[in-house]
């Protein structure tokens, strides 16, 4: 009968989303709560959380920065070689941030642009501001793709009624468009911060895990978890679901 | 004086071909087509939203071809409003002064003239979001009237409201066009604003403009099948046309208003033949007999259908049809002025 | 003038473009390419291959058979604590992996359930079976949305109709909706297939990274790069390139 | 007989509030309303898509309220078609018979028969997107028809065609109907189909239904302010009536069809108003006189406004108005009979 199928993918769901609160819970409720308390107010942990804030927070205002004029374009314009760019723009999205790492380093640790970028002080290379660069190389792409599609859900009749109102087009994407994008370059950054705390890998290859130095947040968990310090790894965790579910 | 001298644009599906135009010195001008003729790319191409392919466009004999949108002084008004949300109507109207640098104290001024005359001086704090359609388009027309725009663009400004807001708006504009007497390009596929607005039409299909005229001519002398099957004329009658003015169809001998030999199409408009079951008088009218097909009544409107050599349909009022008395098999005349048959070539018509 | 705001928002996104191909290039020209071939023939790449296509398909056939029927029941039903599942559903999707790796192994390796399945055969902590199941647990979310929104882009109507001609719920699933949403499932598909086998850090905490037994492809890539064999992780990197530039 | 007793359904912001209709075996019957009337949740309702929050259905006896839609032998046509785009004509048509596991010899014979009923034979192995609108539609009814539906309902099926495809398909439903006796809901916002096609109509509003009746009945008898704007009765004069059948209108004393005492509103359609330049013989008619106001043509039809102690609004065809050789500023006569004149209570109306 008609409701047994609904019961069925109903059930399904229920089960799926049932195992995915077990695993969360699973870490927070893992630490007895003075344990993780202490933990959290460790010096090593109150580093990691401090850098995770900053790394992320610089990195995500980079990501604006450059998303706005790139999605721009690609939302209005139409140029040569327009479509291969939507493309190689969505590729570090699908590459794995691993490799995305590997091909960092051999960016600024052995190519010439990056050797003289060091020699000049800007040393990206197992540094805080490797983690940086890591994490806006991965996330630009997400911030991309949301500023794009923002700026794609605003009718362009609104500029055009704008130009017909005597603004220049930069003058009708800053007092027309940009304020009706808000909320989705709002939701766009939140996105683009809370994969920054996160982000392991990219930042693992180009900046390494050196403690104390370039310790955020995901590298204190790994860092910890290799030396078996769990109950650290556990409040590094913690900290990170209660980030993913807040951002949310 | 609006001059579009054989302007060509292609856009994607949509496009131009061609199309020449001028407008008068506030003049109120209507373009008239189906979904996909144009009408909103020739606007926009006026606007200067885009470039043309090829052709020029003129305002008040200055070559505006090449000039930036926001240099050419023509306002513009979309169907969908196109208020700024972030903006109350107060902002909205100021819009354009304040790109202009204008005084503060002025532009409040202006604004408040301009929301009187479309009388929404009382909305002028409130948001687009919390306005009816009707109060939008006022405030979107009263954004592009305080620029004092050389040629006011509306683009099917009364499509997305219900009958009557519609109907007071079209009132509106036509007290608007009277008190400012700005030069007016308005496009829509509703009839009823032709009448109640035009001083003159173009009717578009495809990128081309295909007839212009007085909206009396539009809609009583279509020159093609095109156009008498938009406007309505559904008696369009094949035949051959002689150059005094009559025009043989069958056995028929219609007298036509014009004169075209050979090939030709006779357009006569349902509503403009009279019908009876007693001998019409000529009086230099056409006369034809015939026997009624059948009576389709149509709310208020009754048609009816008559065989005559070649079909015939005519359109009555509910009590001009209960007058003549008709039913359907009644031997019937029908009578119709030359004026009334407007003649048009098909040579050249495509299929 | 209006074009130089076009022509500047272009040329940002041109740089940016070069910069991605830059970094893409660099890693795939730097092994010369007679090291390059050698590299993906030796034995240990050959391993990583096989384990990460083997996982990742295992891994994306699971998330299809899972996604349908939630992302079903997601789109056409309303139920009590619809949107709250819903939330549930993507929160994996924003929380790092390395942290969704590390309720795995806590929820496999100490809770009473794991340890139960690991008395009955099913070990996932540091087999490759884990290795499946993090890239599940971390890509179902991305699958399920896309399937949710193929599902929501199917008109309820063609569903009403198809009843109305005598098809039970699950029929009008089988015979329209389903072959309706080919498309979208493919893509979905090739998405999570993709990112299977670029996932590290949810695989590197419950399945470790043990050589030859546990090394997939990103793995292999963390483990040569850690013991200084540098051409071999280039050669993985290369790997993981080709895979991301071919799925898209 | 389909019967739909005291229907109450609830879904997002559509309704439908204790609705009750019955529609007679073999009758074409059409519901009328405005876009968010409920229109579309009544058919999907009486298909079993959903069920109803209270209230009962029967189908030729039979209480459907809680069987599924797949039991119910009811067809449903969207406006949008909804052909399976995977699945050609064919196999689109033979879906329902192939979930009742017929024989295939069987469902070829019976996709055959109805794809030549809907003059579709040739299009059986195209796919639905390489169709034109008219031909998905078609296709879409033959699917249903195959089934051999004790009730079909059409979803506005005319609404997504161009006009000339709408006039060809409204005369298809005609003849189908003729030909197998299907009862058939249809549902629309559009006038042109009542006349052609329904045996009685029903006039929904906000998921209410205000009126039944016949099209006759609808057009010239509403029973309310929202009908008889709806259906275009341009004059309505608020008044008292009395028993004997005269309502009091100002000074003005009309003699309408039927007697309702108290508070009344008189709806007279503007197209069964006579206008006169010469005094009308009154023959047990209404004559007003009063003042021509204005004159406005409009494509075939002129409307003419006249202030008679009320204001008048008469519309004439453009031949009839040449005949009456009235212009503004002209006193003229009115006539109108007293079936003409519809009388409805005025008291329960809403704001």
């Amino acid at each position: 009968n008609s409701s047994y199928f609904r019961m069925a993918t109903v059930a399904v769901a229920l089960f799926i989303a049932a195992f995915i609160v077990m695993i969360l819970v699973g870490v927070v409720t893992h630490s007895p709560p003075a344990v993780l308390i202490e933990c959290f107010l460790s010096e090593e942990i109150q580093f990691a959380i401090r850098l995770s804030i900053v790394t992320s927070v610089i990195s995500t205002l980079l990501c604006i920065l450059v998303a706005m004029p790139v999605a721009y374009a690609l939302a209005r314009y139409t140029f040569p070689g327009k479509s291969v760019m939507n493309m190689l723009m969505d590729i570090p999205m699908a590459l794995p941030p691993l490799v995305a790492g590997v091909g960092l380093l051999l960016f600024f640790g052995v190519s010439p642009v990056g050797k003289s970028l060091a020699a000049a002080g800007l040393a990206f290379v197992f540094t805080p501001l490797g983690i940086i660069m890591a994490q806006f190389f991965v996330n630009l792409p997400y911030m991309l793709r949301v500023t794009r599609s923002t700026f794609q859900g605003v009718n362009p009749r609104y500029e055009h009624v704008a130009k017909t109102l005597g603004c220049t087009d930069a003058q009708a994407f800053w007092r027309v468009t940009l304020p009706m994008s808000w909320n989705g370059l709002l939701a766009g950054s939140v996105i683009t911060w809370s994969k920054g705390i996160g982000e392991f890998g990219a930042g693992l290859m180009l900046a390494g895990a050196t403690r104390m130095k370039t310790e955020t947040l995901p590298l204190s968990l790994f860092l910890n978890m290799s030396t078996g310090k769990l109950e650290y790894a556990i409040a590094a965790a913690t900290i990170l679901i209660m980030i993913s579910v807040v951002s949310l | 004086m609006l001059v579009i001298d054989s302007v060509s644009k292609s856009l994607g599906e949509f496009s131009l071909s061609n199309v020449s135009l001028s407008v008068e010195d506030g003049e109120y001008f209507i373009v008239l087509g189906p979904t996909g003729a144009g009408k909103t790319i020739l606007l926009e191409t006026i606007a200067g939203v885009y470039s043309p392919n090829a052709g020029r466009i003129l305002l008040n004999g200055r070559d505006i071809t090449e000039v930036p949108a926001r240099e050419r002084n023509i306002g513009m008004v979309y169907q969908d409003y196109m208020l700024f949300p972030h903006l109350n109507v107060e902002a909205n109207i100021g819009f354009g002064l304040k790109s202009r640098r204008a005084d503060p104290a002025f532009i409040r001024g202006k604004v408040e003239e301009s929301a009187d005359l479309l009388n929404i001086s009382h909305l002028l704090h409130r948001y687009p979001g919390t306005l009816s359609g009707g109060e939008q388009q006022r405030s979107a027309i009263a954004r592009a009237l305080v620029m004092e725009p050389e040629a006011l663009l509306l683009d099917e400004p009364l499509s997305a409201l219900d009958v009557k807001t519609r109907e007071s708006l079209r009132a509106e504009l036509a007290r608007i066009h009277e008190a400012t007497g700005t030069t007016i390009v308005h496009i829509t596929h509703n009839f009823e604003e032709v009448f109640d607005l035009a001083d003159r039409v173009a009717i578009m299909r495809g990128g081309d403009v295909i007839q212009v005229g007085t909206p009396e001519e539009i809609f009583r002398r279509p020159n093609s099948d095109f156009v008498a099957g938009f406007v309505g004329v559904e008696n369009l009658l094949r035949g051959t046309g002689s150059a005094n003015g009559t025009v043989a169809v069958g056995d028929l001998r219609i007298r036509a208003e014009n004169a075209i030999p050979g090939p030709v199409s006779v357009a006569i408009r349902p509503e403009e033949i009279q019908i009876s079951k007693v001998p019409l008088p000529e009086n230099g009218r056409n006369v034809v007999f015939g026997r009624v097909d059948s009576v389709r009544p149509n709310g208020g409107l009754v048609r009816v259908s008559v065989e005559a050599g070649v079909p015939f349909r005519v359109t009555l009022t509910r009590q001009g049809f209960e007058e003549t008395g008709v039913a359907p098999g009644d031997a019937v005349y029908l009578a119709f002025r030359p004026s009334a048959a407007h003649v048009y070539s098909s040579g050249e018509e495509e299929a």
